[in-house]
């Protein structure tokens, strides 16, 4: 009898063991405080991806959790605003930048910020770039194209020498292309040995790759300090756990592109518990198309996807209005952007393919990207394609691939047709055409006079010139179609009611004016 | 006369099974009287097994009993389960048919002869193995018989475990149901020296048995069932010199030491509820009367018989 | 003792042989999947179009130009030397991975399995004990309705009411312990309810043998007897069958880590399926394999601890 | 209810459903693929019985059509397993010895591992298709069909009448097949309904999970995913399949549990829902 009963209490104990872990211990931050003091209460937030890939990464962490800060951020219409840098002047032939430096600001572990900073973080770049990152790569050929020199003024002047005019070097300056970060927490080859050290309202005191960010309130930040003392910030893939994480009161809101797919928004806001805050974002959707394939290599064939498909359809319906249906592959909240009237004409679509095909039918392979599924309406987005096409005699195919799968597929130019979303790197038109017009933009497309407008744009002087011929780039691009934008999307977040001043920016979310309501 | 221990009054016991009913136990009317060794014998089928179950109260649920069994004069049929738990093995003490299967396989000898003592709290845990032990010697096992499993004991050894278990709390009335079954000649005289010691020091039996060769040797009293129904009960020397009952001379005639006669015949279905006397098929002297015959005759002192020529 | 050791070396013997025919699938696997590895190394590392030549550099390293059996060998040896390989799509070596991510596949899946004895040990005995109550019948309807509802059904409902409804549990996400229960019940209620009845059909047959009528002849009320005398008994013979239920709630953790994105072995080889990491799913293959070997073992462990027929016949 | 009277509902809902596959073309209301982007998430009306879904397709045709793929892969699976099973198990029954323990060492492998586990791999490193669904289906579903006849047929072989056959009938494939078998076929036709109820469930899981049938072929697995994030807008499109694989999948379970009450054989119980 007893070694029966002792049995069955080994099998208890264990079993509770087990379970005792499983018994839901009291979440430690959530400690419920008395109400005038409660901006202590920390606030949990959710993105479908890890916003700090760690240390291998270019960044460390996305600039939307404003722990490092730019030289120079992106203003509302898409020219370059005052962030670290106070000012800055061109000298006459465009080859040389001055950049004034602003005062009294300190990196998290107390070192100065001041010139010699400034240069340990462009030399970084060049020295040890390009670095990969999930948000933009760092790339000094990029950013700082025929950079000779940087060379220090005084404690807060840096000057910049180029070996040709370089008109736009404020524009590629901005956001994720002028990373500011203390020289004390890099080590020799220009990765990170701790937490990033930036200036920002926010530091990181903590992090579980693929989990979690914890973020606390930098109470030394040059601008107005953070209302929140501690956000949580956990890495949730799937859209439908992040929407049902809103629902069941887990998280207080969603932030990062693709943060709520446009449906789950719309539904979500119908009852008042939960509020949306959408402006322009700096993201674009694309079809890419694989020119050198057959077939695909035929202008009106491309034409007729670009006409099959109701961008305007696709931005009502599948993304509730928070778009811009755009066959323009400049962002919206760019430079010098001519908004394009977009046509759909599926009986003149046909028309062409028909033309192109005859009547045998054409098998193609679209790509999607998983993350495209995770953040944006893509399924429904790729089986519409399908359906649209079908009726042009191609029978799509639809492959679900892992971001870096299809990126590297796209590379190789081992693909048809494939989704794919562009950010704007920084503030330069000239980087985001080049993308697509360039040498090797992936889509096969190759173009004398794109390369020579490109070319011109990088170097001329004189603004009005320079915008005239932004102008003549998008004209050319809507003619010869290097790939088939179909909208830029709206930086779409949706937080509860009890967490405000929380709203969306061109690219991220306000996260040091956040506070619990009263 | 001493007195009845058990007494059973018109019992009938019959069973719902998918074909219907069927007739195990009819219409016994007998006593056991206590420190008695009473054999109950018949052929497989005749219903002495359920008889024995039913003073144990171990019927299966689809098992009905009427009629009247009772133990020192407690009314035995239709006691609660609760009841049913204070007699059982404290009263009543039961060694099952095929020792094989009637000791759990999953302990040893000694937690099995123990358990119902340290579960009435008559001895500690620590004393198991000592009284495991004595009762092992009383029926003739090792005292190392305790640490084994059944499945390791030989059959003879396992029926001794199996008594051992039976009288562990020492119950006055025993009903060892076919103990000697299967045994070969060696442990059959061990079995059946046990159960005359058990009988020497005060236990009232109850032995259920085909073997009327064991029978003639252990026995005190005698009930032949047939067909369901008692149809001889006698002192062992009258039944054994005067066979009243057609069906017990037949019996008897069968026996290895008188000839192995076999008896004529088939043994009634368990189907057909019995009317009269069940052997009227079979006997040679069977008239039409028979067949209404209900009640025994009684015509000695202590016996009784089912049939008409007495 | 001896028979302890010859169960032990039989399941060894059977293991071993068992794993060798794992690793032969899942080398086939690999074998089948389309495309050239050589192609996916080359393509990774930047090389826009690899050459002819360089393939054929890459094919030999692989020795892929050897004949099947010799792969099939030089990749084992592989495997000894716990070189599992390189995934296709991190580069990382696929051991980090495995590492980060088997403990969570395995205590997701042994707090599935206890849940599940917890559960159906008790209510199996009580409804053996309460045969063809109201109760009873309305169970054995369950049994038959659950078979029928695939875990990721179970998992959403689950979501719905716990989650979102009660907000009593996280929705997805491994952050604390408590965002195991949901994922761990919604893998094991469908099997909960098969092994209960199973249990409670072995436990009915138990009261039928003569062991269980001698205990009751000792006096032991019902359910006394039932739970010392029946249940060991009743036990030792599910015990083989709820094996193969534990295996499926191994299988059955890959839904639950995509649906509740738990960071484990499913969502892992999902995902590289999603980048076509031949390599990946190998080692998938061969670490599920493993653990199911050593739940098969287990098993028979316990079996030799309730059923000292195991341990001592000669 | 009395047990004849339930095999009857059982098998006449298996009958319907399966009918309502086949006849799909005519039976559906309107085309499953039609996109109609004007009429996204609408809520059921006479036009649309079960209202559209994210596309505006038409969810009751579409649930109408869904069970196409998972019925067609599950009974032909069920069939290639069987007669796998059938043969190996007759062979490992039959012979004994070598030939025994290699196929009981081939089983193992794939007892050995969870059945999803085996699909996933499989379908993940053949691409989702139909063929390899299949593959999947059968690799998982022949090696319990092959124990249970190998333990019958051990059992048959060495009864008396099986010695005598064996005079007169050599060849032992021919006595197995007319004779051994059909004492088996009662278990058999137990083993064939568990398994393909059992196919059709993991069928669904496989395609929730992404890795099983592809768009725009209608599939439960996929619209019960797929109806998820609409479901407060448009319930139906989630419940419409996920009543359907229910009731598909309860059938085909129910007639397999009833059937092996009825013939009282050996059921498959240890296989548990891979």
């Amino acid at each position: 009898m007893k070694r029966l009963f002792k049995q069955i209490v080994a099998v208890m104990t264990f079993a509770m063991v087990l379970a005792g872990c499983g018994s839901g211990s009291a979440d430690p931050d959530a400690s419920q405080s008395s109400p005038q003091a409660n901006q202590d209460r920390q606030v949990v937030l959710a993105a479908p991806r890890d916003l700090t890939p760690g240390e291998k990464d270019g960044y460390y962490s996305s600039l939307i959790l404003q722990v490092w800060e730019p030289l120079v951020t992106l203003g509302a219409d898409g020219s370059p605003q005052p962030a670290l840098a106070t000012g800055w002047d061109m000298s006459e032939d465009g080859k040389e930048w001055t950049i004034s430096l602003r005062d009294g600001v300190a990196f998290h572990d107390g070192t100065d910020f001041n010139a010699d900073a400034v240069i340990a973080n462009i030399e970084r770049v060049r020295q040890h770039g390009p670095k990969t990152s999930p948000f933009y790569t760092l790339d000094a050929s990029k950013t700082y194209p025929g950079l000779v020199s940087v060379d220090k003024v005084d404690d807060h002047t840096v000057r910049l020498m180029f070996d040709e005019p370089s008109p736009s070097a404020i524009q590629r300056l901005t956001n994720f292309g002028s990373p500011m970060v203390s020289p004390d927490c890099l080590d020799e080859n220009g990765d990170f040995s701790t937490h990033v050290q930036g200036t920002g309202p926010f530091r990181i005191t903590d992090h579980v790759t693929d989990q979690y960010t914890i973020l606390e309130a930098n109470d030394d930040y040059w601008g107005d300090t953070a209302q929140v003392s501690s956000v949580k910030v956990l890495s949730m893939p799937s859209a439908d756990s992040r929407a049902s994480a809103l629902r069941s009161g887990e998280i207080q809101g969603v932030l990062d592109i693709g943060a709520i797919l446009p449906s789950q928004a719309v539904h979500l806001t119908e009852s008042d518990e939960f509020v949306a805050s959408s402006r322009p974002s700096t993201i674009s959707h694309f079809m890419m198309v694989n020119q050198s394939r057959e077939y695909l290599n035929d202008p009106r064939l491309v034409k007729a996807l670009s006409l099959a498909i109701d961008r305007q359809l696709i931005v009502d319906e599948l993304y509730d209005g928070y778009g811009v249906a755009s066959a323009n592959p400049l962002n919206a909240s760019e430079l010098g952007y001519i908004q394009d009237k977009v046509v759909y004409d599926l009986p003149e679509a046909k028309d062409l393919a028909n033309q192109v095909l005859g009547d045998q039918r054409l098998s193609l392979e679209l790509l999607v990207p998983q993350y495209g599924i995770d953040r944006y309406p893509y399924k429904e987005q790729a089986e519409y394609i399908q359906s649209q096409l079908s009726e042009l005699g191609i029978d799509m195919a639809i492959t679900i691939l892992e971001g870096s799968e299809q990126t590297k597929r796209r590379t190789e130019g081992n693909f048809d047709l494939a989704l794919h979303t562009q950010g704007m790197p920084d503030g330069d038109p000239v980087t985001m055409l080049k993308v697509f017009m360039g040498p090797n933009n992936g889509g096969c497309y190759s173009n004398e006079q794109a390369d020579q407008l490109l070319a011109q744009a990088s170097v001329e002087l004189d603004e009005q010139k320079r915008m005239d011929l932004y102008k003549q780039l998008q004209e050319l691009a809507l003619e010869t179609r290097p790939t088939i934008p179909l909208l830029h999307d709206d930086y779409l977040i949706v937080h509860h009611r009890d967490l405000e001043g929380y709203d969306a920016t061109a690219y991220g979310v306000t996260l040091s004016t956040m506070h619990w309501a009263g | 006369m001493t007195t009845p221990l058990v007494a059973m009054h018109d019992v009938n016991i019959r069973f719902n099974t998918t074909r219907g009913w069927g007739y195990a136990v009819t219409a016994v009317s007998a006593d056991v009287r206590a420190n008695t060794v009473t054999a109950i014998i018949g052929e497989s089928g005749s219903g002495k097994s359920v008889l024995g179950a039913a003073v144990m109260g171990l019927l299966p649920n689809n098992a009905e009993a009427s009629g009247s069994i009772t133990y020192a004069g407690l009314e035995l049929l239709g006691l609660t389960d609760r009841e049913w738990d204070q007699i059982r093995g404290i009263e009543l003490g039961w060694v099952a048919q095929n020792p094989a299967s009637s000791l759990n396989p999953v302990y040893r000898i000694d937690e099995l002869i123990s358990e119902a003592a340290i579960h009435r709290r008559r001895i500690r845990r620590r004393d198991k193995r000592r009284f495991a032990a004595d009762l092992l010697t009383k029926v003739g096992l090792p005292a190392a018989t305790g640490r084994n499993y059944s499945f390791e004991l030989s059959g003879g050894m396992a029926q001794r475990a199996l008594i051992a278990v039976g009288i562990g709390l020492d119950p006055p009335l025993l009903i060892l149901d076919e103990p000697t079954k299967g045994l070969d000649p060696a442990n059959y005289d061990r079995i059946r020296d046990a159960i005359m010691d058990l009988a020497g020091e005060g236990h009232t039996i109850m032995l259920i048995t085909h073997d009327v060769t064991l029978a003639e040797q252990v026995a005190d009293e005698i009930w032949v069932l047939y067909g369901s129904r008692l149809v001889e009960q006698a002192p062992k020397q009258d039944f054994f010199a005067t066979p009243l009952h057609p069906y017990s001379q037949g019996l008897l005639a069968a026996m290895p030491s008188r000839g192995l006669h076999p008896i004529p015949g088939e043994s009634p279905s368990f189907f057909v509820p019995p009317e009269g006397c069940p052997f009227v098929d079979r006997c040679p002297y069977a008239v039409a009367a028979c067949h209404e015959l209900k009640t025994p005759s009684h015509p000695t002192e202590g016996r009784s018989v089912l049939c008409l020529l007495h | 003792m001896t028979n302890l050791l010859r169960v032990l070396a039989r399941h060894l013997i059977q293991g071993v042989l068992t794993l060798l025919g794992i690793t032969v699938l899942s080398f086939l696997l690999g074998h089948i999947a389309p495309g050239d590895p050589a192609y996916a190394i080359l393509g990774s590392d930047g090389v826009t179009v690899p050459t002819e030549e360089q393939v054929q550099v890459v094919r030999e390293s692989l020795g892929l130009d050897r004949s099947v059996v010799e792969q099939y060998f030089l990749w084992l040896g592989q495997l000894f030397r716990g070189n599992i390989g390189v995934s296709f799509m991190t580069n990382r070596l696929i051991e980090q991975e495995l590492l980060a991510r088997i403990p969570v596949t395995v205590q997701l899946s042994l707090l599935a399995i206890t849940f599940l004895v917890l559960t159906s040990l008790p209510l199996g005995l009580f409804l053996a004990l309460h045969k063809d109550s109201l109760l009873d019948h309305l169970f054995l309807g369950l049994t038959s309705l659950f078979s029928a509802v695939p875990g990721f059904l179970v998992a959403l409902v689950l979501i719905l009411i716990f989650a979102e409804g009660l907000r009593l549990l996280p929705t997805s996400g491994l952050n604390g312990p408590t965002s195991l229960i949901l994922p761990a019940l919604a893998i094991s209620l469908g099997s909960m309810t098969q092994i209960t009845r199973v249990l409670r059909a072995e436990l009915l047959a138990a009261f039928g043998t003569e062991y269980f009528q001698s205990a009751r002849a000792k006096g032991f009320p019902f359910r006394f007897a039932a739970v010392k005398h029946a249940l060991p008994n009743a036990m030792s013979s599910v015990l083989t069958l709820w094996g193969n239920y534990f295996i499926a709630i191994l299988g059955g953790s890959a839904v639950a880590e995509s649906i509740f994105a738990l960071p484990g072995l499913g969502q892992w080889v999902l995902k590289s399926i999603n980048s076509h990491d031949y390599p990946a799913i190998q080692a998938y293959v061969l670490v599920m394999g493993v653990l199911c070997l050593m739940i098969f073992l287990v098993v028979d462990l316990l079996q030799l601890a309730i059923q000292p027929r195991l341990r001592r016949a000669s | 209810m009395s047990r004849d009277s339930a095999l009857r509902i059982a098998a006449g809902m298996l009958i319907a459903v399966a009918a309502m596959s086949l006849l799909a073309p005519v039976i559906a209301p309107a085309s499953p693929i039609a996109v109609d982007m004007s009429l996204r998430n609408a809520p059921p009306s006479s036009a649309h019985w079960l209202g559209t879904d994210t596309l505006g397709r038409d969810v009751a045709s579409r649930v109408i059509y869904g069970g196409r793929g998972a019925l067609a892969i599950s009974f032909g699976a069920t069939l290639i397993s069987m007669v796998i099973g059938i043969a190996l198990g007759s062979l490992a029954g039959w012979f004994g010895k070598f030939t025994d323990t290699a196929i009981q060492v081939f089983m193992s492998i794939f007892q050995g591992l969870p059945g999803l586990t085996i699909s996933i791999a499989i379908v993940g490193v053949m691409g989702a298709s139909n063929l390899s669904i299949s593959v999947a289906m059968v690799a998982t579903g022949w090696s319990g069909i092959s124990r249970v006849v190998r333990s019958q047929i051990r059992n048959l072989r060495n009864e008396q009448f099986v010695e005598a056959a064996k005079v007169y009938l050599p060849a032992p494939g021919y006595l197995i097949v007319r004779h051994l078998l059909p004492l088996t076929m009662p278990t058999l036709v137990v083993l064939a309904t568990q398994r393909m109820g059992r196919m059709i469930l993991m069928i669904a899981s496989l395609s929730f999970i992404g890795v099983g049938l592809q768009p725009p072929t209608p599939d439960w697995g996929v619209m019960i995913q797929d109806g998820r994030q609409y479901f407060a807008q448009q319930p139906w499109a989630l419940l419409g399949p996920a009543v359907m694989l229910f009731i598909a999948s309860f059938s085909v379970a129910r007639l397999g549990e009833l059937l092996r009450d009825r013939w009282d054989t050996f059921s498959d119980d240890a296989m548990a829902v891979r």
